[in-house]
């Protein structure tokens, strides 16, 4: 049977993270889950917008929750970690301060929507471990990721400050998700180290040491591949490869989305799952090269 | 202190847990509002529902009952006996019309001085949005009403009297 | 003014100031004024001070000189001073109950901000009082004797010193332990401080003497479960636990431990913290008290699953020989002792130190806990005080301690342990004189509040000890590329708040220094035994100041960390708290207050829907009669079973119907 | 060698900024700090930050306003919620940094040219005007109002994106932006001291004021 969410994609699945939405709707569609993008959904209202008024962003969000809750399926997905976040902290406030809530429940009356704090907001690693099952996910597996060692990487935002899903301090879920598989995980102990975010692109030099710290304790560690949860800690770990380089040295590693290993075991095609939209390729698989080339 | 008016509430609270939080409160220098009146009892067990009854009748705008928390009962079990009677009590107090937000049963342990503060502040806050209870002065309007009715029928009997020599006779209308 | 005046009710009626507690936010002088007026009232005081001698002597006086019947003092609790001014009622030759008390500090003054309504509350409440107190009636207090045998729950450092003064004096004492041995967690440490005594060699003898003493009766190896009865006359039951082993057969002599069908130790040791290894039979370590082997059946041969199996070749009974000290067939048995007065000390149990993930406990072997470090330390411990990682070899060169594990942290426990600063120091010097490493101490603050504590700390300043003031974050086994050092290491990061840096320091060996928390069980004992807890889960004294080792229950005493985290000098002075059941018992009975509950026989019309509210089975139904009947000496002073009765026939002394009548009328009347 | 005086006087404090900021929803925790540096040990970034978390938090309890507006501490908080989690304390160190970014873009007062704040007005403006953001122009703008040559050295990365169809040629925007433009301006409305505390400034149309 065909389980049906509201899905809250974010600006950067449509930029800069698009390989994100490629492989995340053909691997919920295999599992037999249907996503329903949000009509008309706008900014979550992310950490920089959040510098200048995090009222604002509050307001911002709760369109987004009003439309969902509209929408009438039970939950709403949110893949990109800040947007998450965001949604989760607006819903956090709601409950929590009266003097926001009178603010956002005004801003929201004003434009005839309401949102009663009904439709909780989940990341699709929480719906695939706890709704859809690592049973049948195992059962969709066509070309099992035999002998690829996978650094699992959380990043912060899905489970700081609210763990809601997983263990703050060692998440689980994803290890799990990558065993069932049949990846390699390697003990990654930096798993839930901030990536550098938006530092990145604005202050060089903190940002990339950030991203240089986790590719090099990845490569020490053995892995082929660091597996990500969120289009910013991805583009950070894979597209300043060059930058890191020229300061550090080379730590050539290839980050990939959850998302998008899930789908290769499923047999999807490399394209199908955007994964030519990476910086660093991955290694063909000996295992999967065959079935891979050509679809 | 402002003129506004001001809740008027009772409560019963047990010499074991609430009573002590309640001193607790104190010696921690908690501040909550005045508007409480405690009578200390040995067990919320001895919390007679005509207790309750009798305060709202005589003025009180709500009733706080404290108690030891469910299996902490200095006396076993006598905050389950008084859970009982609060339920009972509650739904009757219903019945009349009166709103539940007047009766409030907590448990208190007497480390939870916090606990004091925070139900007191609450019950104040919510009895001063209901507004007073006025039973006494209800009292006197049905006397009023009464003695009115009274006086109404005793005057159309007079009225009536010179030609009712066959009338039957009639019960005073006194109650 | 009329006011209605009865010959026999003459209220005099006192307010306090308590200094400024009261007079700053009470307007004293007008609650005096207003009470004036009330029916009964013929005198209205304020006093600066009434719980002093001038004060006390005042209502004395004014007995005598207008007459008094009645005396209402409104002060502070009464859970603090009824019991003073009831003796001033009385000495002034009236019934002390012909007295009551209003509370306008802890309940008026000390929590309200506005003047006017403080004051306008006084007033009620006063108004209450004199209402009430025309009411009240004459009353015995009730005496009941004390059983003069004592029962002290929890055989560490604290149970020990407590049963041991109470045996001195002459008085039988039930000493109870669930463990195998007494010692507690004092027999585990190697040195104390700041005198770095040897613990054992300080512990031992005490234990010793109390196994031997006379006048006590060492229960080990066994745990309180059930107290019955009444104030100073209770019934407990004690459950022995079977340890398979005839105690008063058992010589001490360990021949079954050197005869095990084991050759070789395999099974992680308790009291050395899992860090050596024991065979299913043996003694918890050399001093335990009493010098009796224990057989474990979830380890020994001869059980499975707790069942006996009799698969065993059983040599450790050969060896046993004629002594027939091992039983296998023992079983669970239930103890039932008199006693009248209990000494709670039942300590306490450490953080468990994998609830704080971010250090690795559990997680990475070189981290350890204070506690398993004190068993590395001692030389009797399981590496004969070699101090070695974990893999039992490897000395470590660089040791950092992290203070306040589980400490001053609202998410674990939100309290100081106020022992783990000093017995870091103590560790760090340890550790410092058995390996000569570099030592690092972090800590938030650094408290050192006792004799000859701060002296100890410069002592280890001047010895080379690395001070950091900073909580660690996080204890990590990655190594930044550049940083050799870090290679193989685990590496704590810190803010070194005091130089001002972020600092990543590499270490072979971390000791978290976790602290006390409330045993695990600690909720049970409090329900047994009624007493009350603090919301961190340590049992509460009946006041933090003036009764520190009394608990809400007459005859039931606290001494040690069951109260609250304390230090070895600590436990121990407060476990001279065993003095005041001394007293207890010498006096010989206990007042109680003349609560209790009897029955209107003219109005009882014998429906029987009392009886099963009294949780003591005091009420029992006369047949002949037709009516209830409560025992008095059952009675307990609830009220139950007043609330409960239909027909109005059950009163309360001191708590009567009428009186609280008048108590709500009072509250209620001014306006 | 060139001495300043680091001494501080009173008048230096800005006296209640402290109570100013512990009265903003998420922030009333502040004042229990007991200054164990556990954010800053935890921190990531705090490796580069002139204040430490936690002497930011001594900071503003003890009003010293233009100290913490003016460090680059707030900007390189890059919103892990590392500290906020470990806080033994509870204090959501992170909603302080945020509250204090906030005052810092609206007074004005953080280092010119510094990227990070203008990313975020930048950010700011294009959801306002557009509901969405489109990541490459965003980077753009920032790029041309800071450091235009910072831009130009970027432009390995930016070809790369293009060729990975990672860089959209279109703005995305949303189909009813009114909608936005009309809880934003009841938002603003609302003023913000209605939200806080009676002495707080208002603090909308940030995106007007300083653009």
């Amino acid at each position: 049977m065909t389980t049906k969410y509201s899905y809250f994609p974010g600006c950067s699945l449509k930029g800069i993270g698009r390989a994100y939405e490629e492989s995340l709707l053909p691997v919920f569609r295999a599992l037999d889950v249907e996503l329903e993008e949000l009509e008309d959904w706008n900014c979550c209202g992310a950490t920089a917008y959040m510098a200048v008024d995090e009222v604002k962003a509050c307001v911002l969000a709760s369109r987004n929750l009003a439309m969902a809750e509209k929408l009438g399926h039970k939950e709403l997905l949110a893949p990109c970690s800040a947007c998450y976040l965001v949604l989760n902290k607006t819903k956090h406030y709601l409950e929590d301060s009266p003097s926001v809530r009178g603010v956002i429940q005004k801003a929201l009356a004003e434009v005839d929507m309401t949102y009663s704090g009904n439709t909780p907001v989940r990341h699709p690693l929480d719906v695939m471990i706890n709704n859809v099952g690592l049973d049948a996910i195992k059962k969709r597996v066509v070309r099992p990721l035999t002998g690829l060692k996978v650094a699992p990487y959380y990043g912060c935002q899905i489970v700081r400050p609210y763990a809601t899903f997983d263990d703050q301090h060692d998440p689980q879920t994803m290890d799990r998700l990558m065993e069932a598989i049949g990846c390699t995980v390697v003990h990654y102990p930096l798993k839930t180290r901030c990536c550098g975010a938006s530092l990145t692109g604005t202050l060089p030099e903190p940002g990339l040491l950030c991203s240089k710290i986790l590719l090099e304790e990845a490569l020490k560690r053995g892995a082929d591949v660091i597996a990500t949860v969120c289009p910013l800690c991805q583009f950070n770990l894979d597209g300043y490869h060059h930058n890191i380089k020229k300061r550090w040295g080379d730590f050539r590693i290839p980050t990939v989305y959850f998302t998008q290993l899930m789908g290769l075991a499923f047999g999807l095609g490399e394209r199908e799952l955007g994964l030519h939209r990476g910086f660093i390729p991955m290694k063909p698989l000996p295992a999967l090269a065959p079935a891979a080339v050509g679809t | 202190m402002s003129n506004e008016w001001q809740p008027r509430i009772v409560a019963f609270f047990c010499n074991w847990c609430t009573y002590t939080a309640a001193d607790l409160a104190g010696v921690s220098r908690l501040k909550y509002a005045s508007n409480t009146r405690v009578i200390r009892l040995m067990c919320s067990g001895r919390v007679d529902p005509q207790f309750i009854l009798d305060a709202l009748a005589k003025g009180a705008d709500a009733v706080l009952i404290g108690g030891c928390h469910p299996f902490d009962c200095h006396y076993a079990e006598g905050n389950y006996k008084c859970l009982r009677r609060f339920q009972l009590l509650k739904r009757m107090l219903a019945d009349m019309g009166i709103e539940p937000e007047r009766l409030r049963l907590e448990w208190i342990s007497a480390a939870e001085g916090e606990k004091v503060k925070r139900v007191i502040n609450e019950m104040t806050a919510a009895v001063r949005a209901l507004g007073p209870l006025g039973i006494p002065q209800k009292f006197a309007e049905w006397d009023k009403e009464m003695e009115q009715f009274t006086a109404h029928v005793q005057a159309a009997e007079a009225l009536k009297a010179p030609c009712a020599e066959h009338a039957p006779t009639q019960e005073p209308a006194h109650v | 003014m009329d006011k209605p005046t009865n010959q026999n009710i003459r209220i005099g009626f006192y307010v306090c100031h308590c200094g400024s507690n009261i007079a700053a936010m009470v307007d004293c002088p007008a609650v005096a004024k207003y009470v004036e007026t009330l029916p009964h009232v013929v005198l209205s005081r304020d006093y600066k001070y009434m719980c002093s001698d001038p004060g006390q002597e005042l209502i004395q006086k004014d007995i005598a000189e207008h007459k008094l019947t009645r005396v209402v003092v409104a002060s502070c609790s009464p859970l603090l001073h009824e019991h003073t001014f009831r003796g001033a009622v009385e000495a002034g030759g009236l019934n002390p109950f012909f007295f009551h008390m209003v509370n306008i500090r802890e309940h008026d003054s000390w929590v309200h901000t506005d003047k006017a309504e403080a004051t306008t509350k006084a007033k009620e409440l006063a108004h209450a009082a004199i209402m009430r107190v025309a009411m009240h009636k004459a009353l015995e207090v009730k005496r009941v004797p004390v059983h003069p045998d004592a029962l002290v729950i929890g055989g560490g450092i604290a149970g020990i010193h407590a049963a041991m003064t109470l045996a001195n004096a002459g008085k039988k004492v039930f000493l109870v332990e669930r463990e195998p041995s007494i010692g507690g967690h004092m027999a585990k440490f190697d040195k104390t401080f700041p005198t770095l005594d040897c613990a054992a060699c300080i512990l031992t003898p005490k234990m010793s003497e109390a196994g031997s003493h006379p006048n006590i009766t060492l229960l080990s190896y066994s745990e309180v479960t059930k107290l019955d009865g009444y104030v100073g006359n209770y019934t407990v039951t004690v459950k022995r636990k079977p340890r398979y082993i005839i105690e008063d057969k058992c010589t001490g002599c360990q021949e079954c431990v050197a005869n095990c069908v084991y050759k070789e130790a395999k099974f992680p040791d308790e009291f050395n913290e899992g860090l050596g290894k024991r065979k299913p039979v043996y003694i918890p370590f050399p001093q335990a008290t009493p010098q009796v082997v224990v057989i474990d059946p979830k380890t020994c041969l001869n059980f499975r699953n707790g069942e006996l199996t009799g698969k065993c070749k059983k040599s450790c009974v050969t060896a046993c020989g004629e002594k027939q000290a091992i039983d296998f067939n023992q079983k669970e048995t239930f103890l039932e002792l008199k006693v009248g007065t209990v000494i709670v000390t039942t300590g306490f149990k450490a953080f468990d130190a994998k609830r704080m993930p971010q250090y690795g406990y559990g997680k990475f072997p070189n981290v350890f806990t204070a506690l398993e470090i004190e068993r590395l330390v001692n030389s009797s411990g399981p590496t004969g005080g070699h101090v070695v990682l974990r893999d039992g070899k490897t000395e470590p060169k660089s040791i950092g301690i992290i203070h306040c594990v589980g400490s001053r942290d609202k998410k674990t426990n939100r309290w100081c342990s106020r022992v783990c600063c000093m017995y870091s120091l103590k560790l760090a010097h340890l550790l410092k004189e058995h390996t000569g490493a570099e030592i690092y101490n972090f800590y938030i603050d650094m408290r050192t509040p006792g004799k000859g504590y701060e002296e100890f700390y410069d002592k280890l300043l001047e010895e080379g000890v690395h001070f950091i003031r900073g909580r660690v974050g996080e204890v990590t086994d990655w190594a930044m590329s550049k940083e050799e050092m870090e290679k193989g290491k685990l590496v704590i990061r810190v803010e070194d708040t005091l130089a001002g840096y972020v600092r990543r320091i590499p270490f072979d060996m971390v000791v978290l220094a976790t602290g006390l928390e409330p045993q695990e069980d600690a909720q049970s004992i409090r329900r047994m035994l009624n007493m009350s807890c603090g919301t961190e889960g340590f049992f509460l004294e009946r006041h933090p100041k003036l009764a520190p080792v009394s608990t809400f229950t007459e005859g039931i005493f606290l001494a040690g960390c069951c109260q609250g985290p304390r230090d070895i000098p600590d436990s121990v002075a407060q476990a001279g708290a065993a003095a005041e059941a001394l007293v207890l018992i010498d006096k010989g009975y206990i007042e109680q207050e003349p609560n209790t509950a009897y029955i209107l026989d003219d109005e009882c019309c014998g429906c029987k829907s009392c009886i099963p509210l009294c949780p003591y089975t005091a009420i029992t139904f006369d047949a002949a009669k037709k009516k209830a009947v409560i025992n008095e000496a059952l009675c307990k002073g609830c009220g139950t079973c007043v609330a409960g009765c239909p027909s109005g026939s059950i009163v309360q002394n001191l708590f009567d119907d009428e009186e609280i009548f008048s108590e709500i009328e009072g509250v209620l009347a001014h306006e | 060698m060139k001495l300043t005086r680091t001494i501080k006087y009173e008048a230096d404090r800005v006296k209640g900024f402290g109570d100013e900021v512990r009265s903003v929803p998420g922030c009333e925790q502040l004042q229990s700090c007991i200054q164990c540096g556990t954010c800053s040990g935890v921190c990531p970034l705090s490796i580069y930050m002139d204040y430490s978390p936690r002497h930011v938090m001594a900071l503003v309890r003890s009003d010293f306003k233009n100290e913490v507006l003016k460090s680059h501490t707030i900007w390189l908080c890059a919103s892990c919620y590392h500290c906020t989690v470990e806080c033994p304390r509870q204090i959501r160190i992170t909603d302080i940094m945020y509250e204090l970014k906030q005052r810092a873009i609206q007074e004005g007062i953080y280092p010119r040219h510094f990227t990070i704040p203008v990313l975020a007005k930048e950010f700011y403006k294009m959801v306002y005007r557009y509901g969405r953001v489109t990541e490459n122009v965003l980077a753009a703008t920032m790029f041309l109002k800071t450091n235009p040559m910072e831009a130009v050295k970027m432009w390995r990365l930016g070809l790369g994106l293009l060729l990975r169809g990672r860089f959209p040629l279109v703005l995305e925007k949303i189909k009813r932006r009114d909608e936005l433009d009309r809880m934003m301006k009841v938002v603003d409305k609302m003023h913000i001291d209605q939200l806080h505390d009676d002495q707080k400034k208002p603090r909308h149309a940030v995106a007007g004021g300083h653009a």
